[in-house]
Formats: C-alpha cells, structure tokens, sequence
C-alpha cells in the first residue's frame, strides 16, 4: 500500500518521443486507470513503473523512494499481464508460490499463503493443476493471485480483462474490485474499454497521442471532459462547431446557442452534449428554455434497453437516445432535438 | 606360475584386410601371443589404405606396428622410406620360405590367384562359353553381368594388364587393357568380399574377375561357379602375395617380428587355407594343402596349387607400371564407359 | 473429415516410411538366419532360411567396443554442442547488434562445406599442429570429437534458436516482478520452457554424431573408431557376419532412447524446435 | 541489457571461427604448391593444381555429375518427403508423433548396412524384382549396385530422415487457418497447396534442402559402396586422388573448388528467396 | 444472395455430441448471428456450412441444393475468420484477388473488381502493401472484401470484430452492415458480444449448451425471452424465482406478485425485468399499480450515462438502473423498488 508518483517522465525510442513528459500520482489505495485508444503508451507508462522500459527522463518514486534506475525485480511491485503469462510448467499452486518461493519464505508459510490465496480467488480446487488445464476466467484471477501473493507496493495490470468474454469480463472486474478494496493495494490499470474504466476506477487518467490528457473521477471525466478527444472517447458525445465571442453564447452558420456557467471565451469552440440529454420532439414538448435543432433521421438501431436514432442535422450527425416505445420515428422523417444549455459543455481544444 | 614370457606385456598393433580375416588370425593366434606376452590389436584395411596413412602421416608418430603390403604398393612403402628393416634371423620360420617370398622389409604371408570366376548356370543359360581370356568379359552376351575388380584392389591391375597382354600391351603399355575396359558394359566393379558374395548370390552377377579362392567361398554358399585361370604372357594362371612390413621407428619391433613369425607357421596357413582359401606361403604347407584341394561341380580345381605349377605362374613386373598414370587411365576408362 | 481425403496422403507417408524401413527389415531378418559355412557370412542372407540367435553371441568384442566408444562420442558431442548451442542461441535470437546476419551465416558455416573436405581439413590440421609439438590429435577421441562438434553444433544453435524465438517475453517479465533475478529467472523459467528445443538440440548432435562416416574415416585412429566406420570397413572389404545382429541391436537401442525421450518432452514438441529456426 | 546478450556469442563465435578458419587455411594452403609424391609438396607457389582441377575433363565430369545427383536427390527428398511432413502435422498429434519417431528411429542405423538390404531387395532375384515380375511389368532385374540408381536410393535413405524432421518443424508452423482461407475461397486441395502453403514454406524448405544437398555434395560412402567404382562423383574423386594418388596439392585443390561453388550455389539461392521476401 | 438451411444438423466429437440436432434458416439477404457463450459451438456450426466439419447426421442446404458432403472450395462461400487469416505472402491486392483468381476471373476484370472493393472498404492506398504492413482494422475490411470479391452465395464471419478495440468495433459494425446491406448478402455471424448482434442482425440465434435455444429479431429476443439463460446472456435482467398456481401470479415465500399477459401455468416459475423497468421509490411515488419489494443499497456504479444500484432483497440481489442525479442514495439505506406487471416476464424454464 504505497504512493506512485511519475514526475515529468518521459520516453524517447529511436529518436521520437512516444511518452511526452508526464506527471502522474497514484494515491495510497487508490485504483488508477490508464484509458486510452491503441497506441497511446498505456503499456509502455505501465512498464516504466514496473521497471521494464527505463524512463528517458524524469523520475518514478514509489512512497517517496527514487526508484528510476531500480532494476524490476527489487522494486516490489505485482504484475498481471494481458496473456496472463502464467508459467506452464508450473502447476497452479507453483504459479502462485514463484513470489514467495523468490523472496526465500518459509515453506510451511508459502503453503499456508497460497491456500489463503485460492480462497480469495474462489478456486481452492485447482491448486495442482497446470495453467494448460484452466479456463481463461480461471487463469485470469491466477495471475492476479500470482501477482498479490507477496503483498506487492504496487500492483499493476496491463488489460488484464481483455481476452475474456463479455459476460466474464463483468463478472471478473466485480472480483477484481472486490479483491483491491478488500486488501487496498495501489493499483495501476490499463485499458482501452471506457465501460471497464467506469466501473473499476477512483481516478481515471485518460491518455492519447503519448501524453495524459485529462486526470479524474470517472464523473468528472464524464461530465466535464476538458478536450473534443476525451469528451468523444468516454461515452457517445454529439458536438456542433461554431465560435465564441466573449458572451455566453456559440455562434454557428446559421443560429447561435447557449452554453453553460464557465467563462465566456473567445475564439473556435465546440458545443458537446450527450445522446441522453437531448430530447426528441414526437409527442412531447419541448420546454422553452431549451435550445433545438432541425434534423432528419438517419436510422434507428435497437440496442437492448434504447434506441439509437441517427440524426442529420446538416452540417453533421447527432446520436439521440430514446427509450423504445416512447417515440415512434421513421427513417426519412424530419424531426425537432432539443436540450437544456445546463447540459451542454463548451469545448475550446 | 606362468612360464617366463617372452615380451613384457607388449601391444602390437596390425594393420591387415579387415573382417573376418581379422577375426580368423585373432582367433587363431591370441593364446599364442597371450603366452609370449603380446597383445594383438587389429585395424582393417588395404595396402593401398595403409600407404595412404603413413603418407598422410608426413612423418609423425604412425599408431600401426604392421601393415599389410601388396606387389602394387610395395615400391611406394620403399620410397617413402615407411618401413623398418627386419630381422630376419628372429623370424625362423623363414626358413621354410621361397626366397621370393621376402626380403629385409617384407615377409609374405598369403597368397591368392587372381583370375575368372563365372557363374555355370548363368552363363549356360545365356548360350555364352565358358571365359578363357580377360577379354572374354567383353562379350556382349555379358554385357551388364560383368564385375572387375576395382582400382582400390590389387586385382585391379591383374586383369588391366592381361586385357593389355591379350591386345598387344604390357606392363609399360597397359593402354589396350584400358580401351577395352572402357568399352565394356559392366555390372560394377568390386572393391569388397561381401559385395561380390552378394552380387554372384542374388545373381546380377555371372562373371567377375576376382581371384578364385573367392569361388571357392561362393560354392560353399551354394552358386554354382567355376574358376578359370586364363594364359597370359605364356603363363597359365597368375599368383599375388600379400605380405606383411613393420612401420618405421618401433620400440616393439622385436614383438612384431615375432607376431610376423607367427602367422607364417605352416599350421597357421593351413588353418587360413581350410579357413578362408587364400593359399600358403610356405613350402610344407604347399606340400599338404595340395591334397586337399577344392574342386568345383565339375570336379575342376578352383585353385591350382601343384609346387611346379604355381612357380610358372605369371607375377606382373610392378616396377614398370607408372602408378600415378594408372590411376588416371584408369578413371578415364570408367568415365568413358557406356552407362 | 471425409476420411477417404486424406487417404492419398496417408498412403504416401505409408509408401515413404516402407521406403525407409525395407532395408532394414531384411537387415533385421538377415540377422536370425542361421547360416553355418564361413562363406555364407559374407552376405545378407533374406528372407532368413531359420531362426537363429547365434550372431547375436558371436559379436566380435571389437564390434562392441567401438559402438561403446561411438555412444559415448555422440554423448561428449552432444554435451558440448549444447554447451556452445545454448549461448550461441541466447545470443543470436536475443542480442541486438550490427552483423548478426554474419554471426548467423558464420555459425551455420560447417553445414555448408561439403564434409569430406572437413574431414581433410581437420586431418592436415592435426598433423600440423602435431608437427608443432602440440598434441597428437589423429586418431584420438579429442580429435574426432572436434570433428564431430564442428558438424554438430549448427543443430543444436538451429535447434534451441527456434524454440527461444518462440519463448514468450512476458513469462520472463512475470519472473522479474515476482522478486526473481535474472539468473533465477534463467533457471526457473527459461531453461524449462526451452527444453524442447535442448532436447531437440541433443537428439540432432547425438545423431550427427552417431552416423557420421565420412570424416570419422579419416580421423579415426587404431583404438578410437567409431561404429560406423567399423560397419562401413565391414561393408567394403570382407563383412563381419555379425553386423546384421549388431545393427539390429542398434536400432533397438535406438528405439528405446526415443521412447525416453518422447516420454520426458514429446516428439512432437521436440521436433517443434527442429534444427532449422528460419 | 540486449548488449549483454551479444556478449555471450563470444566464447561459441570464437570456437567456430577457430576451427573453421585454421583448418581451411592449413588445409588450403597445400593447394597453392607443387606436389612432389608421397604426401611432399613444393615451396614455390603455382596454380597448377588449380588448373588442373578445372581444365580436366574428367574432374569437370565428375562435378557436372555430382551437382546433377545432388540436386535431383534432393528434388526427389523434396517430393517424398515434403507431403509426408505436411501430412504429418496435419495428422492426430499422437500418431505423428509415433511415426516422426520411427523415422528418426530409422536414422540411427547405418546406411552402410541399410544399402546391403536393398541390394537385397532390388537385385535380379530379389523381392521388388520378383514382385514386377509377378506383375509382369518388369522383365529385367533393377540393378542397384554400380548404377546411378542405386546411388540415388543411397543418397535419399541418408536424407529423408532428416528431411522429414526439418520439414515438420517448418510446416507446422503454417496456420491451418490459412489454408481454410484459401479452400472457402474456391481453391482446390492442390491449389491449397500451391498458392499457400509451398510460398510460406518456402524459406524453411530452402534452408533444409541446401543443408541436405551440402551434405550430399560432400558425401563419398555412399557413393563408394553403391556407384560400385563406376560412379565417380567429386567427393569420390577427391576421396581417391588423396589415398590412391596420394596428391594432397591437387586434392586440396579439388575440395577447393568443391567449396566454391558450394558456396556460390548456397549464397545464391539464400539471396533469390530472401529477395522475394525482402519485397514481401 | 442465397438461403441457406440447417436441417436436423448434429454433430459427435469422439463419442460426445457437441451439436445436438438443429433445425435453422437463413432466409435470403438476411444477417443472421449465431449468439452464445464460449464454447457452445458456434464456431462449428458455422463450420459445418462452410464445410470444414462434416455433420454426423442432417442435411445442410444452400438454395435448396444439398451441400453436406460437398468439399468447401466448391461451395461458393465467403468467410472471415476471426484473426482474418489473411496470407502474409501476398500483396492486399493479391490477398482480395485470391478467390477472383482460383475461380478462373480473366485478368483485367479481377483487377477491376479488386479496385471497386478496395473503394468499396474505403482503403484505396492499400493495394501494394503485406498484411504486416496494415492496422487491425484495415486487415478486417481486407479480409471482408477477400471474402465478397468473387460474390459468394452466404457469407461467414466469425467473431471478425473481436480483436479490435471498442471504438474501432464500433466503427466496423457500421461499416459490415452498410456493405451487406448494399450487396444484400446472405450472412451468417458469430459472436459473444450481445451489444454487437443487437447493433447488427436481422435475425439472433441464441446458443447454449451445444443447440439454439432461441431465433427472434433483436427485439423479440430481448422483450421475450423464453429461457433464463436467453434473458440473462441478452443484456442485463432481474429474477425473482416463485411458483405459479395457475392463477395470474407467482408466488414466492413472503408475498406474491402479478405478471403479464400469458398463460396461466403451474409449477415453478421465474419472474424477470430488466433493470431500466424497475423503479425506486426514492422521493418519487410509485404509482399504485407497481408492485413493490424492499431492499438494502449494496452499491452504486456509476458508468456514464447510468447509474447501477445493487439492492440486496434478501433471497436476491437486483440491479436497478436510474439515471444520474435524480436519485441520490448511499450504500446501506433501505429502499423500495417497485415496477409495472406489464414489463415483467414470466420463465417457465
Ligand atoms: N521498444 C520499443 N521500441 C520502439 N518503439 C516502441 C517500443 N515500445 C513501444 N513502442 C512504441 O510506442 C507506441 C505505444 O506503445 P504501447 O504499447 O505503450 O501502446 P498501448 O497504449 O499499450 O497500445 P495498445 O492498446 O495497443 O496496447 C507504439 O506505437 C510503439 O511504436
Ligand atoms: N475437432 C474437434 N474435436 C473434438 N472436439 C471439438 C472439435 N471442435 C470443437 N470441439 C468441441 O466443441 C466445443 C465447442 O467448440 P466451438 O469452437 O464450436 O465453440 P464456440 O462457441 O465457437 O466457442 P468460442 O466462443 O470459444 O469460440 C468445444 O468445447 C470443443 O471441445
Ligand atoms: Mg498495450
Ligand atoms: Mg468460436
């Protein structure tokens, strides 16, 4: 249970930057996602803290220890990899037992410890089984139980989730909370899937083109995206392009729209707003105080509990959410959207 | 106690034909020389293998005491100054030597008849007379069922150089027996004992030139052949030795002449004679052996072996054959034959 | 699937593995046959007119020395060859520097020049280095143990080579976190999860080793000759009636030791590595 | 941390470097002077062991037939072999594994004595004779001994083992994915193989078939027991210039340019594939 | 464009039947998923009609011609595999051509057609490129234009999206159905992804357990499940297990509850509805016509657009999603949670 701090690291491979200068602080306890899309060093960050890939600059201290030049293996740290990376070898109970066996604990301990582990992971029964003879869930909280077997400063894990099923996955990132909270260790997590970070995180770093772009609560990543980049990669996002000039207002070609509280910019800015925020006008009426649009549907895609319209708006498509039933549109109809400015973010990146 | 021995636990190493005629002379002399405090070691090979060795050797520590030495090489082994001059006087049963049979560096130790050995049945069957002359491995009745005898072995040159006589040649002059060579149509040429046995007995072959007490070893394992001994240069049948030398520089050259007096024993080469055919040395042997000659289906001897007609036969005068130019003509003449 | 597909393809390996083993049936069969005149040894005697074990007691001891001293080359070979395989293999696949291409063509070197010329090669070289005053090489075990580990050693790098480039990274990165050092990780993950290419490496210079004549023929000396040169004397020049029982036993022998070896790794993941990492 | 690893080439690098680069040189080094008889050579350099080895006729024969036995033996190996090894890795892991195990079995034993069985087995009166006979489709016996066919039954009994091994290891690395790829889309099983899996193979075959042709371009035994003295190919040439003729100048000579076109032979081959793949 | 017909299909593995007899119809042009999880033989289903498995007993029709024993090269299928199988020896342009070319296509008019899919999956540029030298994504619509370039009778596909990234599936969902939609292919698709053959298909075939459990269009499968595997692999779902005594209600322990339209049967029973239809009664008041049930917050997810509460019911635990902000509740507090009949379903099996 310790603090990670990343201080103006960066990483430099054959001559291009991949990892521009970054900061970055892992609270004691906390559960900190990386998410970002293929290619944004997620991994190559990941690997720097485990001591893989040696930072081209900056520094990487973990409780307030220099740990840079530190070679991985004294570091301290529990890893889970993508593959899971289990040695096949070794049987189930020898997976879990390499920490312990590697930093000399007793036997008779080790023993008792990789029972307790198996407990913990729901799978006392496969102890002397090889890694060959388990089913992908099972080797999944393996390698966790591998990776926490000697209580780790840090644990980190490079989509540990990602070759599952979409079922399996859910019921593992449950586990995998489960497990973190119960024992509070400083987690590092990657992915690329925003549900996933969603659901596991305290703080989600969202990261694209070799940098961290936005730190925070999945909520406030959220609801208060700082970039047309991150608002657009968590969650579906409808944006309409038009410019600031000092009011509280975006002026686009042809009207102009409120935006909410924040200061009142200048200058190219973009006006976002979620597909369940903006409201159809079929039946209903929209209340005054909302803005509106003139659109036609595009298509209709049914998605379990919603629908999905496509709406042409002219100068681009907008996404609305509607519960099935309460509106009944066809493709090819023009209909009215309508928001509340209080909904609507103002983006200048 | 043993009896006073007379070596102090030597090892001698020969260097003779492999297989069993290794065996045959281990098993015959082991408690012999066990006795006298010698220990036997054997490596297989040809004169012709053993020259090669001692030339490689380039003068350096050589690992074999005796070698093997055949009336084809034995002028190389003198040149090359590989061997030691023997003792002649520790070697007694010289004394029922021909003094042909040796000199100070040699001692011969076998004898063969190098000439035809044919297939009865087969060449009944194809209408083809009984060979009398080399070249009569030439007919094209033959052609494909022939065998010579390769380079690598001192038949070899026996059946060049009577091609070469039954055309005009010599030993100066073997050209024609190698014109005739290269026209001829062979099954292969033999190099090994175990080959030819094979060849005759799965019958690819029906004529070979190859010495005839290997016909006898071909009758004992029942194909039907006969040998022929044909005239050349006068002579009615030929005669070649195999000899043994002692290798330059030995600290056991005293050991070794006793093992080369040892294997010349008259009951030695009656026992080789009964045992592989290859015909004795020594007088006394010649004189018993002659009654006990082998005869093949038709009651013909395989080998000829009446004292005053073994001295008649023809022995090639090596030291006119150019050697280096041999092998050449010779690798010629194969690369010319018809496939 | 529609079984009567692949039956041309069975037939052929049928066809193939029959090519293979007819000799050696009739050198098996040959092996029983109680032939009883020293004439008829000179021969393979097939189909066996009887059934006899008298070969099988008449093996020459000289016969049984050099085969002893053949398994016993193979095995230094192969020990060695994994000696010099196994860095050369970590070295190539993994190092990362200018000219590995010409590290790899050299290593592969001794497959490309034809053996009889190594086989003189080593032979004069000896000789020379004997004319130095240095040892005598000829015909003694150290020689013929170069030879043979000159022709043995690109095997088992191809052989070990291949299973390494195979070798996921990650499991030794796991390692690493888990508190292992490096040699640890060496030792405990590595080596394991190469094993079969070693194996495989070991088979192919043993093998090498075990059936090499051609430069065995020249550097084998009075006491060091190795068994196939000894079949292969028999063979060209007067044959020793007990090589068919001998070979027979060989074979056997052989038998045995890949059933060891299937048994410790498989054959199939044993030839997974395969001697050939291109 | 990847330099490290350079490092450990070292200690193999400088034994094969040794041992190849010292005995080529001794060796060589004889082929540059005069031979004087007995194992002798000359001080004075000259070529004319060179010229002789590439101005006779007979030597120039016996390469031209050496490369087109090397080369048709192992087309020949290729054909026997690479559908077995296909079929192989294509079989239940159990019984491929039973049969790859015969055939290294097999390898153990000498060709020396294998080749004595199938002089056995081809000769006039043997069992495959026999068989055609009794088919009525071969009047005349198959003659191994002293034929070109037979040294071509030698050579592919000292090459299939280990051709079937290497081509195992290089075939079964080709996904069966791929080749469904191909059926699904309209290819038949021969043109599967034609366009997918010859192509993928392709390296790994090059690199087993010029191992094996190497080896036959420098084997003698099999020539020396099966050409029965008629078939004189290089190996065979050199074999007999050095224990007959005892000519070590122009038996250095020979080997050398055994060597070179080897060499030549290898680079050129490795270099047309790797240029397609270059462009691939 | 072509039908296709699965009829009495079964198949045994050494001895043990992995695909227990089934009947199943592509009708011609429609999208068809095989829907399930890991290991319910969808991938040998769709083997079976691309020929590489041979059925044990059934027929398989296409166009009413009895394919069964027919090799696959002469069955004028198209498939995409899920790691595309793509040959790495060929150009991308060689790659589409391939089956334009075994097929026997004069020269010019395959190089035409491989044009006209290089437009058709938007990647002119790529023609002379390996597949090494392409991104997922692009080797994905490769593989797709590989597979409909000699225009095949059905197209296959399985899991062709599940090595992408979200976002980048997202984008090729779109993608697949505009194409197949554009050339009105027959098309048979597998996946684990309910979301996907929501967002996708005409028609779902629900596997489980080695047969299809269930055929509907996307809405049907959902609003009426007929198993409770079907509704608990399709989205997300509540149960609450009863016995029905002929009567409109199920009965549990402690109370009883109406449900919908339907027969009235007897036996045991289980009651279900999804989490967007059930409502907590947290200052809104539930309309007099829901039933209710009490329970304790567990915990609370926050994932985008939604929040989940679990709530602990005591025999069950539920999970009711509400939409952020308008009900703010803490772990631990009792709640009622209520819903219309109407949205509940009744599982007899
Ligand atoms: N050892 C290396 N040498 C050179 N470049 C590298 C190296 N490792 C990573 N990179 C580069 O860094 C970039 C980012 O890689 P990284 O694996 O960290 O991304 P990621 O966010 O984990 O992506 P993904 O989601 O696909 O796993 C890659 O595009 C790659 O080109
Ligand atoms: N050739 C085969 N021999 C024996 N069993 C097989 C064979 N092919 C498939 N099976 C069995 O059939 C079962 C289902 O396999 P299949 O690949 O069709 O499932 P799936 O639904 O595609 O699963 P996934 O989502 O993991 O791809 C497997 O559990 C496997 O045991
Ligand atoms: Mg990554
Ligand atoms: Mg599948």
């Amino acid at each position: 249970m310790s603090r990670v701090l990343l201080r103006d690291v960066s990483k430099v491979f054959a001559g291009t930057t991949a990892v521009h200068p970054t900061t970055l602080e892992v609270p004691e306890g906390h559960f900190l996602t990386l998410l970002g899309p293929s290619g944004c060093v997620k991994t190559t960050t990941l690997r720097m803290i485990a001591g893989f890939v040696e930072p081209t600059a900056g520094k990487i201290l973990i409780d307030d220890e220099d740990v840079t030049g530190m070679p991985p293996q004294k570091r301290r740290i529990g890893m889970v990899f993508q593959d899971y990376a289990l040695f096949p070898h070794l049987t189930i109970a020898e997976n879990i037992g390499f920490g312990l066996r590697e930093r000399r604990q007793p036997k008779a301990a080790s023993r008792a410890r990789v029972a307790e582990l198996l407990d913990l992971i729901r799978l006392p029964d496969i102890a002397d089984r090889f890694p060959s003879q388990v089913s992908g869930g099972q080797a999944q909280r393996v390698a966790l139980a591998r990776a926490i077997a000697f209580p780790p400063r840090v644990l980190l894990m490079d989509e540990p989730l990602g070759a599952l099923d979409l079922k399996l996955r859910e019921t593992m990132q449950f586990e995998l909370r489960r497990i973190q909270r119960e024992l509070g260790i400083t987690t590092v997590f990657v992915t690329h899937d925003q549900t996933e970070a969603m659901n596991l995180s305290d703080t989600i770093a969202v990261m694209g083109g070799g940098r961290v772009l936005q730190t925070g609560t999945p909520q406030q990543i959220y609801d208060q995206p700082r970039s047309r980049f991150v608002a657009d990669f968590i969650g579906q996002i409808n944006f309409l392009d038009g410019n600031m000039n000092g009011s509280m207002r975006l002026q686009t070609d042809s009207a102009s729209f409120r935006v909410p509280h924040g200061d009142a910019t200048t200058g190219k800015a973009t006006l976002a707003i979620r597909p369940q925020h903006v409201i159809l006008q079929n039946g209903t009426v929209l209340p005054d105080e909302y803005d509106r649009l003139e659109g036609t549907v595009i298509s209709q895609v049914f998605n379990g509990n919603l629908t999905h319209l496509r709406v042409d708006l002219g100068t681009t498509h907008w996404t609305v959410e509607s519960r099935p039933g309460t509106n009944s549109v066809q493709p090819g109809q023009r209909v009215t959207i309508g928001w509340h400015p209080s909904d609507a973010t103002v983006l200048t990146q | 106690a043993a009896a006073q021995k007379k070596f102090d636990n030597v090892t001698v190493t020969i260097g003779i034909i492999g297989g069993p005629w290794i065996d045959r002379v281990n098993a015959e002399l082991k408690d012999e020389m066990a006795a006298a405090g010698i220990t036997m070691k054997f490596v297989g090979g040809t004169a012709q293998d053993f020259l090669a060795k001692l030339i490689a050797a380039h003068g350096q520590k050589f690992d074999i005491d005796v070698v093997e030495i055949d009336d084809t090489s034995y002028a190389d082994f003198r040149r090359g100054n590989f061997l030691a001059k023997l003792n002649l006087a520790d070697i007694p049963n010289l004394s029922d030597l021909d003094h042909s049979m040796y000199d100070d560096y040699k001692v011969a130790y076998w004898a063969s008849e190098p000439g035809i050995v044919y297939n009865v049945d087969k060449l009944k069957a194809a209408g083809v007379a009984p060979p009398q002359h080399y070249s009569d491995l030439a007919n094209p009745a033959l052609a494909g069922h022939v065998m010579l005898s390769d380079i690598n072995n001192y038949t070899g040159y026996y059946e060049i150089l009577g091609m070469a006589y039954e055309h005009g040649g010599s030993e100066s002059n073997p050209q024609p027996g190698f014109d005739l060579m290269s026209h001829m149509k062979l099954q292969s040429f033999g190099s090994s004992v175990a080959t030819e046995i094979q060849l005759f007995k799965t019958g690819d072959v029906w004529a070979a030139a190859i010495p005839a007490h290997i016909g006898v070893r071909m009758f004992d394992a029942d194909i039907n052949v006969a040998a022929v001994h044909p005239v050349i240069d006068g002579h009615k049948g030929a005669t070649a030795h195999g000899y043994l030398g002692i290798t330059q520089n030995r600290d056991n050259q005293a050991a070794a002449e006793f093992f080369i007096n040892a294997i010349i024993a008259p009951h030695l080469q009656e026992r080789l004679y009964t045992e592989a055919a290859t015909i004795p040395i020594n007088n006394s042997s010649m004189a018993k052996v002659v009654n006990q000659v082998r005869v093949d289906a038709s009651g013909t001897p395989f080998l000829q072996l009446k004292p005053e007609v073994v001295a008649q036969t023809w022995v090639p005068d090596f030291s006119k054959v150019d050697k280096r130019n041999w092998v050449r003509q010779w690798q010629r003449a194969v690369a010319a034959q018809p496939q | 699937m529609r079984r009567w597909r692949a039956l041309p393809g069975y037939a052929w390996v049928g066809f193939v593995v029959a090519f293979i083993y007819a000799p050696i049936l009739v050198v098996i069969g040959a092996s029983v046959d109680p032939g009883y005149r020293i004439s008829t040894r000179s021969y393979l005697v097939f189909p066996p007119t009887g059934f006899s074990l008298r070969w099988y007691a008449s093996i020459p001891s000289s016969f049984w020395q050099s085969l002893w001293f053949s398994l016993e080359l193979a095995a230094i070979v192969a020990a060695a060859a994994l000696l010099i395989g196994l860095p050369a293999a970590f070295g190539l696949v993994r190092g990362r520097f200018p000219g590995r291409f010409a590290v790899d063509a050299l290593f592969r070197a001794p497959l490309q020049i034809p053996v009889i010329v190594t086989g003189v090669a080593f032979l004069q070289s000896f000789y020379f280095i004997a004319s130095l005053g240095g040892p005598a090489l000829q015909g003694s075990l150290a020689g013929l143990f170069l030879g043979h580990l000159f022709l043995a050693t690109p095997y088992t790098i191809g052989s070990i080579a291949a299973s390494l480039q195979r070798f996921n990274p990650r499991l030794e990165e796991a390692a690493l976190t888990l508190g292992a050092s490096r040699l640890r990780v060496m030792w405990r993950v590595t080596l394991p999860m190469v094993m079969p290419g070693i194996y495989g490496g070991l088979l192919y210079a043993f093998l090498v080793s075990f059936t090499e004549v051609t430069i065995s023929v020249f550097l084998a000396g009075t006491s060091t000759k190795p068994f196939p040169v000894m079949i292969f004397e028999s063979v060209t020049s007067d044959m020793e009636p007990s090589v068919p029982a001998l070979s027979t036993i060989v074979f056997l022998g052989s038998m045995l030791l890949i059933y060891a070896m299937q048994r410790l790794v498989g054959m199939e993941a044993l030839l997974r590595s395969g001697g050939n990492s291109t | 941390m990847t330099a490290r690893w350079g490092l450990f080439l070292l200690p193999p690098l400088a034994l094969t470097l040794l041992m190849l680069g010292f005995t080529q040189f001794i060796f060589l080094k004889s082929s540059v002077f005069a031979d004087l008889g007995l194992g002798e050579t000359g001080t004075a350099f000259t070529l004319e062991n060179y010229i002789e080895a590439v101005t006779d006729p007979l030597y120039l024969n016996g390469m031209k037939l050496t490369l087109e036995l090397a080369i048709g033996v192992v087309a020949l190996t290729l054909v026997m072999t690479y559908p077995v090894a296909y079929v192989l890795t294509r079989m239940p892991a159990r019984t491929a594994s039973l049969l790859l195990a015969a055939i290294v079995c097999s390898s153990f034993v000498s060709v020396a004595i294998k080749i004595l069985g199938m002089v056995i087995i081809f000769a006039g009166d043997g069992l495959v004779s026999r068989f055609f006979r009794w088919l009525g489709v071969i009047e005349t016996s198959m003659q191994l001994l002293g034929t070109m066919t037979g040294v071509v039954f030698g050579y592919l009994h000292l090459a299939i083992g280990f051709m079937v091994m290497m081509l195992f290891s290089v075939l079964q690395t080709i996904p069966v994915k791929l080749e469904e790829a191909a059926q699904i889309h309209g290819a038949s099983r021969l043109r599967v193989f034609w366009r997918v899996i010859i192509p993928l193979s392709l390296p790994g075959v090059l690199n087993a078939a010029l191992i094996q042709f190497n080896l036959l371009m420098g084997a003698f035994v099999t020539a020396t027991i099966l050409g029965g003295g008629k078939v004189l190919t290089f190996p065979v040439l050199i074999q007999r210039t050095l224990v007959m003729f005892n000519d070590y100048g122009l038996a250095s000579a020979l080997s050398a340019v055994l060597l070179v076109i080897v060499l030549i032979i290898n680079i050129a081959a490795t270099a047309a594939v790797t240029r397609r793949r270059v462009a691939a």
